[in-house]
């Protein structure tokens, strides 16, 4: 059988399928449906400092094979999630990765920093991308500049590997990639969702009260592979690519222009045992083109 | 909770965009109890792209029966199902409306809304006296009145605002009257929001267990996306899938 | 009945559904499917000076709800489409809008010069923003700059109402429609393709010769209506809205957000009389709201 | 060209992931000659955004035939229609065959490239001998085999990769035998692209009239969007949709 194991340079991963922040909740809503051990690793719903009650409803709003989401980060806050980790880590012995969130520079490194003392936490993602804790969507990663200051700050307080999960709403998002890295993030991980609008013509109001929300699932996977592969080529880093990925071929996809990883997101909502299905397809599709080991189209598309 | 696939048994149209299937889906029937949901999977393809929650109207294994309204794609995909076909399932979901032995309940069903009170009825009806409160816009609302009349009930009141089926007026208008005389110790309530925010209103201060179903939309159906949130009086949101969707109905902040 | 006509300032249409470039061909295409008089307006596919070949197969690759399409402004050149003009105003009394292109300025302003002196044709809209000339993507629309300049050399040898065509694909696209409409624009026509990779995991090379291509449809009109919406608040000449319209809502939707008209693309592909039934559609969802005439909710979103 | 609701009369699964259609649509029907194809719309969501085409087999007014092979999402869902259901049908398109009456006509199908072959044998068959050769990769890529015994043929040549119908081997290696043996004034062929390709080379120089169907990828089927374009020996590209879908095949610039 292909070898699936994914060599990030500071760890390594027995597959390269990991779960989304935000659409795999606190990992245990899924124990019903697979074990998780299956996966290479999983991200845990974005953690601010304090518990967050999130945005009022609608949170969601369906597209044409699209979600745009307005979750605001709600949350428990990182105290109940140590709890909440320790109890997920005496299930599986999964990679967990904490995606880390703050509201500015200072929250960001203190989150990041309690959850580099937790020995039951493998990676940190670090959240510079959402765009629904501020109105119009803004955050740090669409500016190379701030995203260099915040990704310095948190990498002084941590001694976990830091991943840093990058926004397509940014004007260059190479140069965001190229200052997190130069920074000292450890990996890169794009994209968030897209930046997009969707309105009421009976109320004559936005859908969502932050008026824009973030656009993810199959809809966006030819712009998320463009960014993907632009961000590959200039890194030096291993770099963890997603949106829209529904099956094994898709994360191929985004393999083939240089991910050393990918990310699985919305489409666990429509089909709770699809990450596990797409460590499987990843594998039945590699035996089918011949292929031992990921590392030999990692970044092969001839372009 | 099983990711089941279901094989339709009987498709039927029942009139007013209104239809009911029967499916078989024995792991999911022999789990099933009054008040759950399933999600179901209504296209093969990416759009539309989420399942839909759909009440459970009835189990019996190995048989489940879903009712329901075609309002957008995805419950018109739902309407082209036959026999023969098969439908990705999810469930059962959600909390469930406890049986409350040896207390007088009223059911309160607007609408679509009668689904999780018919399971209600045709769990523990037999057991004891039940009294139903059914309403709609007008007849083609309530095609599910004929299968009513099978259950054993106490009393059944049925209002429709045009008139074209039992009383004249909203359900609301007549609730006053019958919770005087029908003396419930709790009612059951399911429908469109307007109709229990304004139960809400009524039955405050009673001193009657009311318990209500919501509806949200719905990402996951299993608590994993946090998108069924609904904001509670103490400020604090609930998730409508796996908190509920079974509430008090004195805890909600109802919008109206 | 709900009055659907549209005062651009310059011209008045009889309603706001006009029929996007490239994906209405020449008109005629669409004779045996509805009177094209239903119409606003329709503009021509692209053209440039000369014949052009266009790009080889594959042209087209379908996504989730989207199409990404890399035609390469395949076509018969300026002189030819002087007589598909002239033979299709003979047919129909829709006002015609031509697509201007050019591989460079000159390019742009020449082609521009032949069709503002053409009375059959009512407007020009200048495209800018295809991703599909260049490899990479690159257009002029993606930087505020080269637009200013560009847009006044076209309007210094134009007559009729100029239509600059933007690019979803540039960094800060409200900095771009400034630029165009203080250098002369009538109007602003928005969102062209959104770039996007397919990619061939049996072949590991891109689907497209081109490599990127561009994204159309259902799939993008969340981001297009965003991209809309912001484009809005800053114009001050009138907008014409676009990015995955299919039925009567959608288009509201824009105008919602502050477009004059919009544009029906890709739709028209999957169903050749689109057009015709979106105008009905509006009409008839405007009197279920009891709207009486569009500016009535033209940019009254409130948000 | 009629943008027209078919009504499915019959659906057969021929097997080996072969589907038949029998669709009641009089408008089409009464138009259609043999070559031509329809633009079907395979679901009432946005995905597939596209329509799919596919030839049509057979016309008897009010009724077509479709026959395709499940590939994709697209063909998937088609394979689900059922008696009763409706499919939009936007048809006929294209240019089709020649009748080419006095000629020896020779017809070489490649898989489902029977479609538009079995068309012309059913249209003009009965006024003149017709030789057909007809072949797959195995039996199960052959299933229509049993309708093209129903057609009046001079002959009929089998051939199947792995040998489990008729002669084992491809097509093309019987060809030059054929040729030489029946002495066709013209061919038409329609298969896939490799089959195509090689027949150019084999007719080449015969001084036949060789004519074939292709497929492309198509946006809408009628000329508009320049999605279906293939290159020619000249340089230039030809619109398969519209120009097409027949050509002469030595006007092709075929890629293997
Ligand atoms: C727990 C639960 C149980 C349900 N049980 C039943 C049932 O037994 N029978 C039944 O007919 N329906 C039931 N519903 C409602 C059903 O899920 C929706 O009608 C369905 O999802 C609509 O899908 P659609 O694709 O047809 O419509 P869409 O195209 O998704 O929507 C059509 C219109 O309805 C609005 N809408 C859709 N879903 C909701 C929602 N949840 N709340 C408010 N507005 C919405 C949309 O904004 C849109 O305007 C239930 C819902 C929940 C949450
Ligand atoms: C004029 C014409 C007539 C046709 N007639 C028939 C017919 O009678 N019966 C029949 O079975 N099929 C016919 N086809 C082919 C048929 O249209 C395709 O098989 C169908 O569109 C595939 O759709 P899908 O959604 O199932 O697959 P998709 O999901 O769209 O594609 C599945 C796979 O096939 C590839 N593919 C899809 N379409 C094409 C194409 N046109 N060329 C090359 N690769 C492609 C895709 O890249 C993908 O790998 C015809 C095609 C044309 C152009
Ligand atoms: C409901 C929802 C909640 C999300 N929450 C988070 C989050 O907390 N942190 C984060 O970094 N990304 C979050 N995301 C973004 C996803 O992790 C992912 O980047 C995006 O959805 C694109 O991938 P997809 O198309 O596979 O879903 C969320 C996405 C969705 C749909
Ligand atoms: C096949 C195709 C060809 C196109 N050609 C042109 C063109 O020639 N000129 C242009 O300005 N835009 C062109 N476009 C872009 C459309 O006019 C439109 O901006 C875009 O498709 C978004 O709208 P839609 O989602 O409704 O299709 C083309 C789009 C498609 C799909
Ligand atoms: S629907 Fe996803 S958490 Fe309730
Ligand atoms: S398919 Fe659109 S032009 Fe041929």
């Amino acid at each position: 059988m292909a070898d699936l194991s994914v060599d990030l340079g500071f760890r390594t991963l027995k597959n390269p399928v990991i779960t989304a922040s935000g659409t795999f909740g606190y990992g245990e809503e899924f124990l019903p449906f697979f074990d998780l051990d299956i996966l290479g690793a999983l991200v845990l719903k974005g953690i601010f400092l304090e518990p967050r009650p999130g945005n009022p409803p609608p949170r969601l709003h369906e597209t044409p094979a699209g979600l745009l989401n307005s979750i605001g980060l709600a949350g428990p806050g990182s105290a109940a999630l140590q709890e909440i980790i320790r109890r997920l880590h005496a299930r599986t012995a999964v990679p967990i990765i904490v995606n880390v969130c703050g509201e500015n520079d200072e929250e960001f490194a203190e989150v990041a920093a309690i959850f580099s003392g937790l020995e039951e936490v493998a990676m940190l993602e670090l959240n510079i991308s959402c765009p629904n804790v501020r109105k119009g969507g803004a955050c740090p990663a669409q500016d190379a500049g701030h995203t260099a200051r915040l990704v310095r700050q948190v990498k002084d307080r941590v001694r976990k590997p830091l991943i840093v999960k990058l926004s397509p709403n940014a004007a260059d998002i190479v140069a965001v990639a190229q200052a997190a890295q130069d920074s000292g993030a450890d990996a890169l991980s794009l994209v968030n969702t897209f930046l997009g609008l969707a309105v009421d013509l009976e109320t004559r109001r936005p859908v969502f009260a932050n008026v824009y929300a973030g656009l993810s699932g199959p809809a966006i996977k030819p712009l998320a592979l463009r960014l993907v592969r632009e961000v590959c080529r200039r890194a030096y880093v291993p770099v963890i690519g997603m949106g829209g990925i529904t099956c094994g071929r898709d994360a191929l996809d985004f393999i083939l222009v240089g991910a050393s990883a990918v990310q699985v997101g919305t489409v666990n909502f429509r089909d709770p045992a699809a990450a596990a299905r797409i460590v499987s397809e990843i594998a039945l599709e590699m035996d089918r083109l011949n292929i031992k080991d990921l590392a030999e189209i990692r970044g092969k598309l001839q372009a | 909770m099983q990711d089941e696939r279901g094989l339709i048994e009987e498709a039927r149209a029942l009139g007013g965009g209104y239809f009911l299937l029967k499916i078989a889906a024995p792991l999911i029937a022999a789990a099933v109890r009054p008040g759950h949901f399933v999600m179901a999977r209504v296209s093969p393809a990416m759009d539309p792209l989420l399942r839909r929650p759909l009440g459970i109207l009835e189990g019996r294994p190995p048989y489940i029966w879903l009712y329901f309204q075609v309002l957008g794609s995805g419950t018109r995909l739902l309407s082209g199902l036959r026999h023969g076909d098969s439908l990705d399932l999810l469930g059962p979901l959600g909390n469930s409306f406890p049986e409350m032995p040896d207390k007088r309940v009223l059911l309160i069903a607007g609408g679509r809304g009668i689904v999780p009170l018919f399971h209600y009825a045709r769990a523990y009806g037999e057991r004891r006296p039940l009294v139903l409160l059914y309403g709609g816009r007008g007849k083609a609302d309530l095609p599910l009145l004929e299968r009513i009349k099978s259950l054993t009930l106490q009393r059944l009141f049925v209002f429709s605002e045009d008139g074209s089926l039992g009383q004249k007026g909203l359900l609301t208008d007549g609730l006053e009257k019958i919770v005087r005389e029908e003396r419930p110790d709790a009612t059951l309530s399911c429908g469109p929001e307007a109709m229990l925010a304004r139960l809400a209103g009524l039955l405050k201060g009673r001193g009657l267990n009311n318990l209500a179903s919501l509806e949200a939309r719905m990402g996951c159906g299993f608590g994993a996306c946090h998108g069924c949130a609904v904001p509670t009086v103490s400020g604090a949101f609930r998730k409508v899938c796996d908190e509920g969707p079974v509430f008090p109905l004195e805890e909600i902040q109802w919008r109206t």
